[in-house]
């Protein structure tokens, strides 16, 4: 276990990150959005087990029980606002949210 | 306590009258007046006393004094004082005082309560400005005095009040808050020569700056008294804010507040640095002449009155800038009873124009023409009061005028000439306004009331005190002179710093070196 | 006695005061009571002074009184004082004796016009700052006199005010002569920061005592009270307001444009003539200055067809001849002309006034005629004074006063023989235009009837100074006709004697001759083209050449179209164009340039949830970046 | 602790006396009762102090003091939210639970000295403040705001955390004085993954203070809100990270390292410029205070970048400033919404002084405090600010501040202007009916800051004392 070096790890971690944000950017539905959120929150979770295994110290993990908690927080609440969103809006199209701007 | 007491007075005052004006229109006017006649009353006594503690007490700091501390965190006090030059100030604050209320008498109809609280706030600002000795005190009420001015003109103005009303704050913000940021370096490099935090002008005079710092810091006061005073090419709020703000704000603009554009170049820019100040005389001596020839030009190109009288006020003022740029004794007199006179014979014009605008509605000089027939006595004074902005001899103007050219003379013979010659413009624009608005056919057949009791009240003291200001100035110069005295005293260059031994011989008696060719 | 002097101008003040915040409430008695009668309190107190000063002169001549010291500034210390000497006695005497005569014919004059008080007010003003300009002992006092009268010729040139055009002409009055007025302030200047003081009798000694001969400082210094001294005697270069300042009433011209405040040049020179000794080129451009004026000013008058111009033209060159007196160091023949001036020319403006009125306000004298018979007492005084204008010679003043300035210009040290055929050149133009005037208006038909005939009160003033225009020259006469000194000696308790310089085979008989052959050959020439042969004078101007030349010399050798050219009109242009203020193009660019970055960062806020959150990546990224690779 | 328990029962008891019976009055004055005793708590505290709880919480007198003002702002925010919701439709009580979560969450902030109390407070905070944002949800902009609000912040603390864990996995540590120790140990370490985690830390941060770049959901979320949460947003929100931002760099001087200090100032600086110019023309009164916040925060960070006692005390007693100010200006915004939709258009305000001079006049004197003009807390805020950056020669952020602040000062003076127009302009169309009835409880409060703001404005020595005392607690690097 202690074989997989640290910065292939993070390297893992960035790229899941990356690949969350990018999901972020180009998906307009906000169900995918949400999705792509906990891809980074785990991302980062996964940053943190990295790290923490670095160190040997249980940290790490117990961060990310914390982040597993509020991500499911966040979404209860997201997924609350998308049926709100949908009801009002008819749509799931985040760029439909846009009318306040300038 | 009575510095303080002259403050509350005025600030109690306006907060009153504003409350009053929820009952009637009468009350605040006449809180308002009561007031300002008490404070004027008050500095008069303080006046008469001085005049004779003055032999009395020669070594005397200040003829009055008030220091509290404030925020000891950074070593800023409540420190009011008061020399011969404020004393000066203040009467002349007060006399314009009462006069804006008298002439909003008729004029303001509307929210009357706040349009006297506002006076009244704005007066105790410039109070605060004349009086503060302490730094911070006096950016506080540098700013404070800005906000009841902005909404003068930008509620009881004319057609573009609210431009001018932005325009005006934005450029003395700007400049102002240029100014806090000299202020504090010259607060952070005086505690890092002495270990001390403070503000007051008394431990700041002495600071040690290098060259290069203080030419700096230098510019940040000067900028921001330059753009109050205003000078050329920071005048361009001017015309606008005094052309739209009602007649007691245009009075008050020009009487008073552009004053404190010259009073903070008297109390600090110079004395704070001398040396920067020194180096920097040609400049502002040549900015301050052209100011004076090309307000003049100006003035004489426009067709509203109150414009017109506005670019006066830049004329006028250059006079004054040159005068403390000169900085001797003939000069700095000439400057003083310049700033007095100025104020009288230009818050006069404005009163006046205000009138007629009042009785017109128009302030164009092509829709006015041949008045005289019909208002004798309102064109009589008008006449007047033009002629004392032209530098008539016999009238306050003429004597600063003519004192500051013989003190610049000394400095700089070019400039002289120029300054000399923006006189001879100014015939132009005060013939220009006696011949469109008074003189000629009454073509459009005005018929309107001439002078009331009420502003023959207001005019006949000014006259009288012009032509006092104009035949006998002792009182007032001598008032001064121990004030302008302590101040050249300051501005000794410093011993430590002064680069080049023979400027400081040249420098003596605060006398500046001939500058040539300018 | 001498210490009543300040009520000379105080009377007039305390009368102006009154008419000026009562005087649309008195009643159209009372005003010439105020007005004429605080003229009369002064006049009387000058002749006391004058006679007091002839019977027991104060010691050492002069006596000065100071009321209160006005400024005192860091050395600069001048007073409200009058300064009493022969010079200023004189000068204050003609002034009011002339000036009662004057108020007392516009009691009449004026009767009919609606500004009565008004008008009174500004010429007592007038009066009152005249005399403190003659009276005050320091520079600066006098200054305020200075402009006092420049105000008060301004306020009365200007004085029928609905008439735009009688508006421009004061401005230019006053515009003009400020032009003077400030080289004469830098001129103030120059004296102060050199002399240390402005007080005038301190300041001539101490040029004394600084300067030597030909110093620098006194040339310029001199220079520069030259320049006021030319604006406010409408000497050339700056002559060209006077002849329109016409446009006011006839005795304010009279009083102001001919009589005394055009002369206070002459005075100033005369006040300060140590300061031009030290300075003989400043002195010798006085004399060319002077020489000049009176000739072009002479040519300009033959060409005149208005009553007024043409006198106005004619005290431009009478003035030139006082200051070519005054050039030559002939310091006594100045004052000996500006009085019999005062006298001669007064007259010859109140009867121009007598004329004007009686015609309907007609000015062209070529519409005017044969008045001798319709208006005979005022042909008399008119003939009395123009005899006097152009030198008679033998019987009337001028000819004394101008024979003596052209003796004194070529007997001077500092005179020179040009400058004497000069002056006898302008003794030709003189008598020729001044009888080309008599014999039109009061010879050949009558043109226009008379309306109006003058009563007492104008006819009276009229009488006197026509005696005093004849009279007035017997004060002082030439060696060979009596050599009466009693003029010159009164003036030597003031001013020095002029030094004699070599004669040159010239006389002052022989001198005196051609005046008067000069005298004789302009009124032949008079008589000739505007008796004799009216015609001729018509075919003189019908050339290409002769045509231009009368309009060169009708519009004062052009100078007027110059002056507009090259600074009335770029004044007004540039101010006209910068009506909006150019440099608050600055702060408007400023202004819209933020607008312009205003709209463009406003167009990043999409109101879009992806954008937004590209923007947070974007500056994560960025930052990464800059801290692992800054 | 004592103040973070009461707090969280009373968000337990309210909800509890939710399920029991619905009564608007009663969920106010439980909560109102709950955070006024939190408040005094602090008291009963003080003498404890400093005191480290767990490894990840601290609490010293600049929690306190932070915790007071936090709890004093949420204060008043109750108030205001009640005044507001009297005039709405639904269900109104759950807010004031969700008010008392967020407060908690901010509560944690500012005693959170360990990256994970770092976190659960931040997402406490955040969770509480999404639903808040979308409270009314029958409307489609609090909806709007609300998810966007959502997206944002999540996305922006999954930044945070990636960045904790770089950080942590170059260090080791995730307590603050541990760090510090770390760093100045000067043991050797590579900064290939310590600085790119302070970035993305930055990220967090920055997202939360919204600054350029991380600004652009402020607007849409500050006029999507309702206006007691924007009130809530703006100050509880922002305030908490404030006091967590300097607590964190200051003591562990992170800023100091490699080139954080230039990004800091670009962020300072793209701040003060962005906030001031979007807010220009303006029309929306609530975008415009969401703007002015930007560059205040601006502000706020040239401050910060000074460093040393005294720009903390600075930028501690600027927030003091700006809390009251900021509560003031949505208070009266508060209070003139109804129950359709909140007054945030200008025309809104138009004439206001001619119909209520005194709710006009306390406008006035929040936009000149946020305009730092004399006799307002804002003047000495910016006083100071200024003077902490003077005093470190930051000149190009001081004149940049200097700047743009004069711009910011045009569109206050443009609120003014509207304020203060005449009645005519407006016409009828804005008849006396349009204007709801003031509530009393929002009244006195914003009496009450109007008084505040004037007296710290004109003697603000005492709160100096006090901020001065808290900022002393603090452990600088």
């Amino acid at each position: 276990m202690a074989s997989v070096p640290m910065h292939q790890g993070l390297l893992l971690a960035g790229i899941l990150f990356a690949l969350g944000l990018t999901g972020l950017l180009v998906r307009r539905n906000v169900v995918f959005i949400l999705m792509s959120l906990e891809i980074m929150l785990n991302a980062a979770g996964l940053a943190f087990v990295v790290a923490g295994s670095r160190w040997g110290q249980p940290d790490g993990q117990i961060v990310f029980i914390f982040i597993l908690t509020m991500a499911a927080a966040e979404v209860s609440v997201g997924l609350a606002l998308v049926l709100q969103i949908y009801r009002r809006f008819k749509t799931l199209d985040v760029d439909a949210a846009s009318e306040m701007r300038g | 306590m009575i510095l303080v007491w002259l403050i509350v007075i005025l600030l109690v005052a306006g907060v009153l009258a504003g409350f009053a004006g929820r009952v009637n229109t009468l009350w605040p006017r006449v809180i308002s007046l009561v007031a300002v006649s008490i404070d004027f009353v008050l500095s008069l006594i303080l006046w008469s006393e001085n005049s004779s503690r003055v032999q009395l007490f020669p070594q005397r700091k200040w003829i009055e004094q008030v220091d509290w501390t404030w925020i000891p965190r950074f070593g800023i006090h409540f420190h009011l004082a008061m020399d011969g030059l404020s004393l000066l100030l203040i009467v002349l604050t007060f006399l314009l005082g009462i006069m804006s209320v008298l002439i909003s008498w008729k004029e303001i109809q509307k929210g009357v309560g706040f349009f006297h609280f506002n006076l009244m706030w704005i007066l105790a600002g410039i109070l605060g400005v004349f009086l503060a000795v302490d730094l911070f005190l006096f950016y506080f009420a540098w700013e404070l005095m800005l906000v009841p001015m902005y909404f003068l003109i930008a509620i009881w103005g004319h057609e573009r009040r609210i431009y001018a009303a932005v325009k005006f704050f934005l450029f003395t913000q700007l400049s102002g808050l240029l100014m806090l940021i000299a202020i504090l370096t010259l607060y952070f490099t005086h505690h890092r020569e002495t270990g001390v935090y403070s503000f007051e002008y008394k431990d700041l005079l002495g600071t040690v700056l290098t060259p290069h710092t203080a030419m700096l810091v230098m510019l940040g006061f000067f900028v921001a008294f330059a753009v109050k005073l205003p000078m050329f090419p920071f005048h361009t709020w001017l015309p606008d804010a005094h052309t739209e703000a009602p007649t007691a704000g245009s009075v008050i603009l020009a009487g008073l507040l552009l004053k404190t554009g010259a009073y903070g170049m008297l109390r600090f820019v110079v004395p704070l640095f001398p040396d920067a100040a020194h180096a920097f005389a040609p400049v502002a001596m040549t900015l301050a002449v052209i100011g004076i020839v090309y307000g003049a030009v100006l003035a004489f190109g426009q067709t509203d009155l109150k414009r017109l009288v506005a670019y006066t006020s830049v004329s006028h003022l250059g006079f004054v800038l040159l005068g403390i740029f000169a900085w001797n004794e003939l000069a700095l007199q000439g400057a003083l009873i310049g700033m007095i006179a100025h104020g009288i014979s230009t818050g006069a014009l404005f009163m006046l124009v205000g009138g007629l605008q009042e009785r017109t509605h128009t302030r164009e000089m092509d829709r006015l023409k041949g008045l005289w027939a019909t208002v004798p006595v309102m064109s009589g004074t008008m006449l007047f009061f033009a002629l004392a902005s032209i530098g008539l001899p016999g009238l306050g103007d003429f004597v600063g005028e003519f004192l500051t050219l013989l003190g610049t003379y000394r400095v700089s013979i070019g400039l002289t000439l120029v300054a000399a010659i923006g006189i001879l413009i100014s015939t132009l624009y005060a013939l220009k306004v006696i011949q469109r608005a008074l003189h000629g056919p009454n073509t459009h057949e005005w018929s309107i009331p001439d002078l009331g009791a009420r502003e023959l009240l207001i005019m006949i003291p000014m006259m009288l005190i012009l032509l006092w200001l104009g035949l006998y100035p002792q009182p007032v110069l001598r008032t001064f002179e121990p004030a302008m005295h302590k101040l050249q005293e300051y501005a000794k260059p410093h011993p430590v710093l002064t680069l080049n031994p023979s400027v400081r011989a040249l420098s003596y008696n605060g006398r500046l070196p001939e500058i040539k060719g300018k | 006695m001498f210490h009543l002097v300040w009520l000379i101008p105080a009377f007039p003040i305390a009368s102006f005061l009154v008419l000026a915040i009562f005087g649309t409430r008195l009643s159209k008695k009372a005003v010439p009571l105020f007005g004429v009668g605080s003229i009369a309190l002064s006049a009387v107190v000058s002749i006391l002074i004058m006679f007091r000063f002839l019977t027991s002169p104060p010691p050492g001549n002069h006596y000065t009184q100071i009321l209160w010291t006005w400024v005192d500034v860091g050395g600069f210390k001048p007073q409200i004082a009058f300064y009493l000497d022969a010079l200023s006695v004189l000068m204050t005497l003609v002034v009011t004796c002339v000036g009662f005569l004057i108020h007392l014919y516009s009691a009449e004059f004026m009767q009919e016009d609606e500004g009565y008080s008004r008008f009174f007010a500004y010429m007592n003003l007038f009066v009152a700052s005249m005399c403190t300009l003659l009276l005050g002992n320091n520079l600066l006092l006098l200054f305020l006199g200075w402009e006092g009268v420049g105000l008060c010729s301004y306020l009365l040139i200007g004085f029928w005010y609905r008439d735009p055009a009688n508006g421009l002409a004061a401005r230019k009055a006053f515009i003009v002569t400020r032009v003077g007025d400030t080289a004469m302030t830098m001129g103030l200047f120059l004296l102060f920061d050199k002399l240390g003081t402005l007080q005038i009798q301190d300041l001539m000694h101490q040029a004394l005592l600084h300067w030597a001969v030909g110093s620098p400082y006194a040339v310029a210094a001199a220079l520069l009270l030259l320049g006021g001294a030319v604006g406010k005697s409408a000497q050339l270069p700056l002559q060209t307001w006077l002849p329109d300042a016409m446009a006011g009433p006839t005795p304010t011209s009279a009083l102001i444009h001919a009589a005394t405040m055009v002369t206070a040049g002459v005075y100033l020179i005369a006040r300060t003539h140590i300061l031009f000794s030290l300075a003989p080129s400043a002195q010798f451009a006085v004399a060319v200055v002077g020489a000049a004026t009176l000739i072009l000013a002479g040519f300009s008058a033959l060409t005149q067809p208005d009553i007024k111009r043409i006198l106005a033209y004619s005290t431009i060159s009478q003035i030139g001849y006082m200051f070519l007196a005054l050039g030559v160091g002939a310091w006594s023949a100045a004052l000996f002309h500006f009085m019999t001036h005062a006298f001669f020319k007064a007259l010859l403006f109140l009867g121009a006034g007598v004329i004007i009125e009686s015609l309907h306000h007609e000015h062209n004298i070529f519409k005017m005629g044969g008045l001798r018979k319709e208006l005979p007492l005022a042909f008399w005084t008119f003939l009395a004074a123009g005899c006097s204008l152009a030198g008679l010679p033998l019987i009337t003043a001028g000819f004394y006063s101008k024979g003596l300035i052209i003796w004194d210009t070529w007997s001077s040290a500092q005179g020179s023989h040009v400058l004497w055929f000069a002056a006898v050149i302008g003794v030709l133009l003189t008598s020729l235009y001044t009888f080309r005037l008599i014999f039109v208006v009061f010879f050949g038909e009558v043109k226009t009837p008379v309306h109006k005939r003058p009563g007492l009160r104008m006819m009276v003033p009229c009488v006197i100074l026509a005696v005093l225009s004849v009279v007035g020259g017997f004060l002082d006469t030439p060696p060979f006709l009596g050599g009466v000194h009693s003029f010159t000696d009164f003036m030597h308790l003031a001013l020095p004697v002029m030094t004699e310089g070599p004669a040159g085979g010239m006389t002052e008989i022989l001198s005196e001759s051609f005046v008067t052959l000069a005298f004789l050959v302009g009124l032949y020439l008079a008589y000739f083209f505007y008796v004799q042969k009216r015609e001729y004078a018509e075919k003189l101007t019908a050339p290409a050449i002769g045509k231009a030349l009368h309009q060169f010399w009708l519009s004062d050798w052009g100078m007027d179209w110059l002056y507009e050219r090259v600074f009335v009109r770029p004044i007004i242009w540039i101010a006209r164009v910068d009506k909006q203020d150019f440099v608050d193009n600055i702060y408007s660019g400023m202004a819209l340039l933020t607008e312009f970055c205003y709209r463009g960062v406003r167009k990043t806020e999409t109101g879009r949830i992806r954008w937004y959150a590209a923007g947070i990546a974007a500056g994560s990224i960025i930052f990464v970046a800059i801290v692992l690779f800054l | 602790m004592l103040p973070l328990l009461i707090v969280t029962a009373a968000a337990v008891v309210v909800m509890l006396a939710i399920s029991i019976k619905r009564s608007h009055l009663l969920a106010v004055w439980l909560t109102l009762v709950g955070l006024a005793a939190a408040f005094f708590s602090l008291w009963i505290v003080a003498p404890l102090t400093p005191i480290q709880v767990t490894p990840l919480l601290i609490v010293d007198g600049y929690a306190l003091f932070y915790m007071g003002l936090i709890l004093a702002a949420t204060f008043v925010t109750v108030i205001l939210a009640y005044g507001y919701l009297e005039n709405q439709s639904g269900y109104r009580e759950e807010l004031y639970v969700l008010i008392l979560v967020a407060a908690l969450g901010s509560v944690v902030l500012v005693a959170s000295s360990h990256f994970v109390s770092f976190f659960l407070g931040l997402e406490v905070l955040s969770v509480a403040l999404y639903a808040m944002s979308a409270y009314l949800c029958a409307r489609k902009p609090p909806l709007e705001a609300g998810l966007k609000y959502l997206v944002l912040a999540a996305a922006s603390a999954a930044f945070l955390l990636f960045g904790m864990a770089l950080v942590y996995a170059q260090l080791g540590t995730m307590q603050f004085g541990q760090i510090a120790a770390m760093l100045s140990g000067g043991a050797c370490y590579s900064k290939a993954l310590l600085l790119p985690g302070i970035a993305l830390i930055i990220t967090g941060i920055g997202f939360k203070l919204a600054v350029v770049p991380f600004h652009m959901w402020t607007p849409d979320v500050y006029e999507g809100a309702p206006a007691p949460v924007t009130a809530f947003i703006a100050t509880v929100s922002k305030g908490a990270m404030v006091a967590l931002l300097l607590r964190y760099f200051y003591e562990t001087g992170m800023q100091h390292l490699g080139s954080v200090f230039l990004v800091f100032s670009i962020i300072a600086i793209a701040s003060m410029i962005a906030g001031n110019l979007l807010a220009l023309f303006q029309n929306n009164v609530k975008r415009i205070l969401a703007y002015s916040s930007i560059a205040h925060l601006g502000y706020v960070l040239v401050a910060f970048l000074a460093g040393g006692t005294r720009a903390a005390e600075a930028v501690t007693f600027y927030l003091v400033a700006y809390f009251i100010t900021t509560l003031g200006a949505f208070g009266v915004v508060s209070v003139l919404s109804n129950g359709e939709r909140d007054a945030d258009v200008l025309d809104d305000y138009r004439g206001l002084f001619w119909r209520r001079p005194v709710l006009a006049g306390i406008f006035t004197l929040m936009l000149l405090s946020l305009a730092g003009i004399p006799l307002t807390a804002g003047f000495v805020g910016k006083f100071f600010l200024v003077a902490a950056g003077a005093s470190s020669a930051l000149w190009g952020l001081i004149f940049t501040l200097i700047v743009t602040s004069v711009i910011g000062l045009f569109y206050y003076l443009r609120i003014l202007v509207a304020l203060y127009a005449p009645p005519a302009e407006t016409g009828e169309a804005a008849p006396a009916g349009g204007l709801p009835a003031l509530s009393r409880g929002g009244s006195y409060v914003l009496a009450a800051l109007s008084v505040l703001l004037v007296w710290v404005g004109v003697y603000p020595a005492p709160i100096l004392d006090a901020v001065q005392r808290a900022v002393s607690t603090l452990r600088l690097f």
